[in-house]
């Protein structure tokens, strides 16, 4: 530096301490009250319509004023009580319970599939087992409908049960392929280089990489065919699942014991959905 | 004189984080650039380097200090008001516009007539030697030419200043040392001044006619290359640029010109540096630094300082040969051209008073 | 080399010219016809009823039985002249067109909000934004229908289309975020940099570089719109939608006419989802 | 003396592609590596470097040709059946394992014993001086951490031949010079085979005893570092390791020891290299090859080499000064070390007869 610079002045050195605490902004940041309003906006229409059913369930009144005066169980005990409420539950569990299974083990193998074999028509292989799940349902649910009453065939809960198989493969193939898309070629050679054998480069080296994005797809397939409606109706027979029960019963109007109930299958779903969420982006981090 | 600092950054501090855990990514940091110096910033990653070139680029905003431009205040200026422009480390070339289209941006927001435009588009095309690539996508342009779209995009109308972010990092290590000669050139003909961040030293070296060595958010010299490589300002700079043998010893004797170091059974002389920071004492720790190509094997002449040694190793990496010399005092590496004659063995070591440096004065770090 | 090996004898030689157009399987290739039997089970399992249900609508007969015995358009031309079908076919093009505006926008607010600024709760912000698409939709739809009830809402096509609006912000919302995630923040530096103003680096870089994601993310929103049924039936007044009329005349029996209608939504639908893909998949590769 | 080839390719060829457009990732690759040599196989990106190893620890299978682990044909063996370890570029640590965990994997594969597996892996882990780190996970270690426990994983069960894919480029400049000393050491200590894949030539000429340049799917040249960087086999080679000025000539005279090469105004004399495979003939146009640090400035006696030129740029990088100097055929660079006097003017250049080689024997290519 030259000589003859201009010592800086003491006005300019007092103005420039650093501020405790400040810590600056970055340039393009804007005022957030556009976006403080704008979430409120659709928070308030998304999340509202949810409050008002979660206090219905808990309202001591038949009918929903504001202030509430009072609070009960009584709605979950009375649903509780239900016994069509109570086989609905049921039904639903087993139908959910084999779905996940089989929409799981299916997904698995297709997702292997596509990660490693290069095939002629793999894009298309892999776009035709998504396109289920992005058809409008009451398409596929007339389509499989007319297909199984031209092979007479009785519908029942296997028949849902089918239907959800194909709706839960592509929902489990989301995180499988997601997560198989990450995992590095390397650590299979490494396995098979330090002397395993390809059923155990599988187990030592493959599944614990991907055993979280398994539980993930499972939670996520279970939670789908839990609150499946539309393909339900087409499928099932005599047998209702618990959402076509509630279904069934909002024909005449909302009660506080279906608000209950709906409460309970909102609760788990969120749950199950936040926790699958949770499994598949702790790995991947 | 005040003209004369183009770029100048008085006390600068910037820091990211919490009140409660501060993280410094520059400490009082102050520098000047002249115009038409092809100035560089070196630094590991970490250092402050990049930060300083996005606080003159005006994409950060400092908690403390001033930056200035042609002496005007610029240091609340957004990057749109500031007549510097950047060439980015991934060259940042917008994927949906042509060539043409990318190297005309800056002049279509100055509002430029498009006759005009279009006469400087050509002459910048053919100046780059890339007349050809006009209508070309970025994407469809291999890693050279996508630098000299930046360049040209960045150059056209004439900055003040250009600040280059690595921009030689993304390529090839053989296209490297091409594009290397070919910036120096330009910066040459066109006499406009360059602020370049690089890690790389012999980048650094091979460019600049001054270097500011970075660290923790700290300048810690500023130097010509020569300067920086023979006269290290501290023990950091010393290890950092440059490969370099330590001697421990103590201030045995002080005169103006030289200072004595005392190690286990031996004795050194060193050339002092007049303008020297460190503060040699009597009686003082103190680390002597030699650069490895400075050390003679087997002298003619009898040299002042002498150690004598067994050659363990010879490493060979063509243009150079270096050798790894067990001493009493500590290995010590001795480099010279490749294709010198070299032989494991009893040898004898020697330099002269101004081929070393006292780079730090207390051992006891 | 060491002058004494011995020479590569002929017998070796010959044993190892390449076969043409030999180009070898990786070592982990298994044989493929597990994996094509596996695909003709899904695939047929997925996509025979549907082929079912477009044989019928060209069928001849009300009754279909393989083979065919002849091809007829006659079943289109008698849904396009069903008045009530005509009308609700209107009605799912005016929600679905007004919905997918709607979402759209938001999403891209969203989008930006969620890309460009940390504020804190920034990630609760987008699992909630995210939430109503994997929710059950007859909980949603039950809740709604209470909101707007207890509101005193007459229910329209107004309701059915705000109901829309929610589940198309988070389909709106994945390919934006997935692309705006791409954005190398380095090309908005640039054009700061170069002399752009604020407005400017919006128009000239970063919305050329989402384009294909806004129009994919307003595809999928109209997909969605134009085949929901479950909110739909809670939030709908007179008016009927498309599917909601197909799900009504259903209730009775398949009709060739109703199996003329879903192929025509069925092709409608893949066509929006396969292009929608398309240009997500072309800009992003 | 079959015994002697630990490893050998035997004119081994991979095709990627179709039968229409085969691509060639090697093509007639014929490699012996003897036990205990540290062997580089050097080249850029696409040179069949890569393809070369991965051949050798069983992950393709060529087209063509045997490859030979010990005098056995292993060609069709899959790796878990080849005692052949490699140190991926990644590292390839299991992300789910501790260290400890990740290093005992190979011996729980082979069914050891607990214990004896316990003991072993404590005495891997002291050796590679990371006795603290057994708990840790993969992501919880640094770079060079990382390389270590990947070293170890691969040399706990002593394999014949030690494969490594470019380990260094993950890391920093500075460690990646202490890691390529200590991998050195760890080579002639455990006196294993080193294969060692780089594009890095200063690596591979410190590290290897030879080294196969490779170019497009063939080996170009086997030898020594000096062999390959003093008499390279041809152009490529000579263009591809180090930096060389170029003349072009004609062939004027041939005796049995040198050759002369006449350009424009000027001749030279070559030594010729008694085991080069380049054919000389009288008239031929030649290249010949000149090491920048071979050519002497202003020598002091009569060298039978001469030139004169313009000293017009001079480049300083610490340890080495590039001087540019222009003469009628054309620029050519010399090097020195850094602290040489030199000053831009009038120069006289010279050279030995065997400080240069013709490289190229027809300059019409």
């Amino acid at each position: 530096m030259s000589e003859s610079l201009p010592a800086p002045s003491a006005t300019v050195q007092t103005s420039i301490p650093t501020e405790s605490g400040m810590v600056p902004q970055p340039r393009s940041a804007r005022p957030s009250w556009l976006l403080a309003g704008w979430a409120t906006l659709v928070f308030g229409f998304l999340y509202l319509p949810i409050a008002v059913l979660v206090m219905m369930s808990f309202n001591d009144s038949r009918i929903l004023a504001l202030p509430i005066r009072g609070l009960t169980f009584d709605w979950y005990i009375t649903a509780l009580q239900d016994e069509p409420l109570r086989d609905s539950l049921w039904n639903s569990l087993k139908v959910a319970g084999i779905a996940t299974v089989l929409a799981t083990v299916f997904g698995l193998l297709a997702a292997f599939a596509i990660y490693r074999y290069r095939f002629p028509g793999r894009s298309a292989f892999r776009i035709a087992l998504n396109l289920p799940i992005l058809l409008p349902g009451i398409v596929t649910g007339v389509a499989m409908l007319a297909f199984f009453s031209d092979l007479g065939f009785g519908l029942s809960l296997g028949t849902v049960i089918l239907g959800h198989v194909v709706f839960g493969i592509p929902v489990a193939l989301g995180p499988l392929l997601t997560r198989l898309g990450q995992f590095p070629r390397s650590l299979e050679e490494a396995a098979y280089d330090l002397g395993a054998k390809p059923a155990q480069v599988f187990l030592d080296v493959v599944f614990p990489y991907i055993r979280s994005a398994v539980i993930a797809a499972a939670l996520l397939a279970f939670t789908l065919s839990f609150d499946e409606v539309v393909v339900t109706i087409f499928l099932t027979g005599r047998d209702n699942t618990l959402p076509m029960e509630i279904w069934g019963r909002l024909r005449t109007s909302i009660t506080p014991e279906i608000a209950a109930i709906a409460t309970v299958v909102l609760l788990t779903s969120t749950v199950l959905v936040l926790l699958s969420q949770r499994i598949s982006a702790r790995d991947s981090a | 004189m005040k003209d004369q600092r183009l770029v100048y950054l008085d006390r600068v501090s910037k820091v990211y984080g919490t009140a409660a855990h501060p993280v410094y990514a520059m400490r009082e940091v102050t520098l000047d650039v002249q115009p038409g110096e092809f100035f560089s910033l070196l630094g590991s990653s970490g250092s402050g380097k990049t930060t300083t070139l996005r606080l003159i680029g005006g994409f950060e905003l400092p908690e403390a200090g001033h930056v200035y431009l042609g002496g005007k205040d610029v240091t609340q200026l957004p990057a749109y008001r500031r007549d510097v422009h950047t060439v980015f480390q991934s060259y940042a070339l917008f994927p949906h516009m042509t060539v043409v289209e990318n190297i005309a941006y800056p002049l279509k927001l100055a509002k430029e007539p498009q006759s005009a435009i279009a006469e400087r588009v050509q002459e910048t095309l053919k100046m780059f030697r890339i007349p050809d690539l006009g209508d070309r996508r970025p994407a469809q342009l291999s890693g050279g030419q996508q630098q000299r779209v930046a360049l040209a995009r960045a150059l056209i109308n004439r900055p003040k200043v250009l600040l280059l972010d690595e921009p030689l990092s993304a390529l090839d290590a053989k296209i490297r040392e091409e594009v290397r000669q070919e910036l120096r050139a330009l910066q040459q003909e066109t006499n406009l001044t360059f602020i370049y961040v690089t890690h790389d030293q012999e980048e650094a070296m091979a460019l600049s006619d001054r270097i500011a060595v970075m660290h923790n958010g700290q300048v810690k010299q500023v130097g010509t290359p020569r300067e920086i490589y023979n006269h290290p300002a501290d023990l950091f700079v010393a290890q950092f640029v440059g490969k370099a043998n330590f001697l421990q010893g103590a201030i045995a004797d002080l005169s103006d010109t030289t200072a004595t170091l005392q190690t286990q059974g031996a004795s050194f002389t060193v050339h002092r540096q007049p303008n020297a920071a460190i503060p040699l004492q009597k009686g003082t720790d103190a680390t002597l630094m030699i650069r490895p190509e400075r050390l003679q094997l087997n002298p003619d002449t009898a040299l002042p300082n002498r150690l004598s040694g067994q050659l363990t190793h010879l490493t060979y990496i063509g243009q150079l040969l270096e050798a790894t010399i067990e001493t009493p005092l500590g290995t010590l590496r001795v480099t010279q051209l490749g294709h010198t004659a070299l032989q494991p063995g009893e040898v004898e070591l020697g330099w002269n008073p101004d081929d070393c440096q006292i780079v730090d004065y207390s051992a006891t770090r």
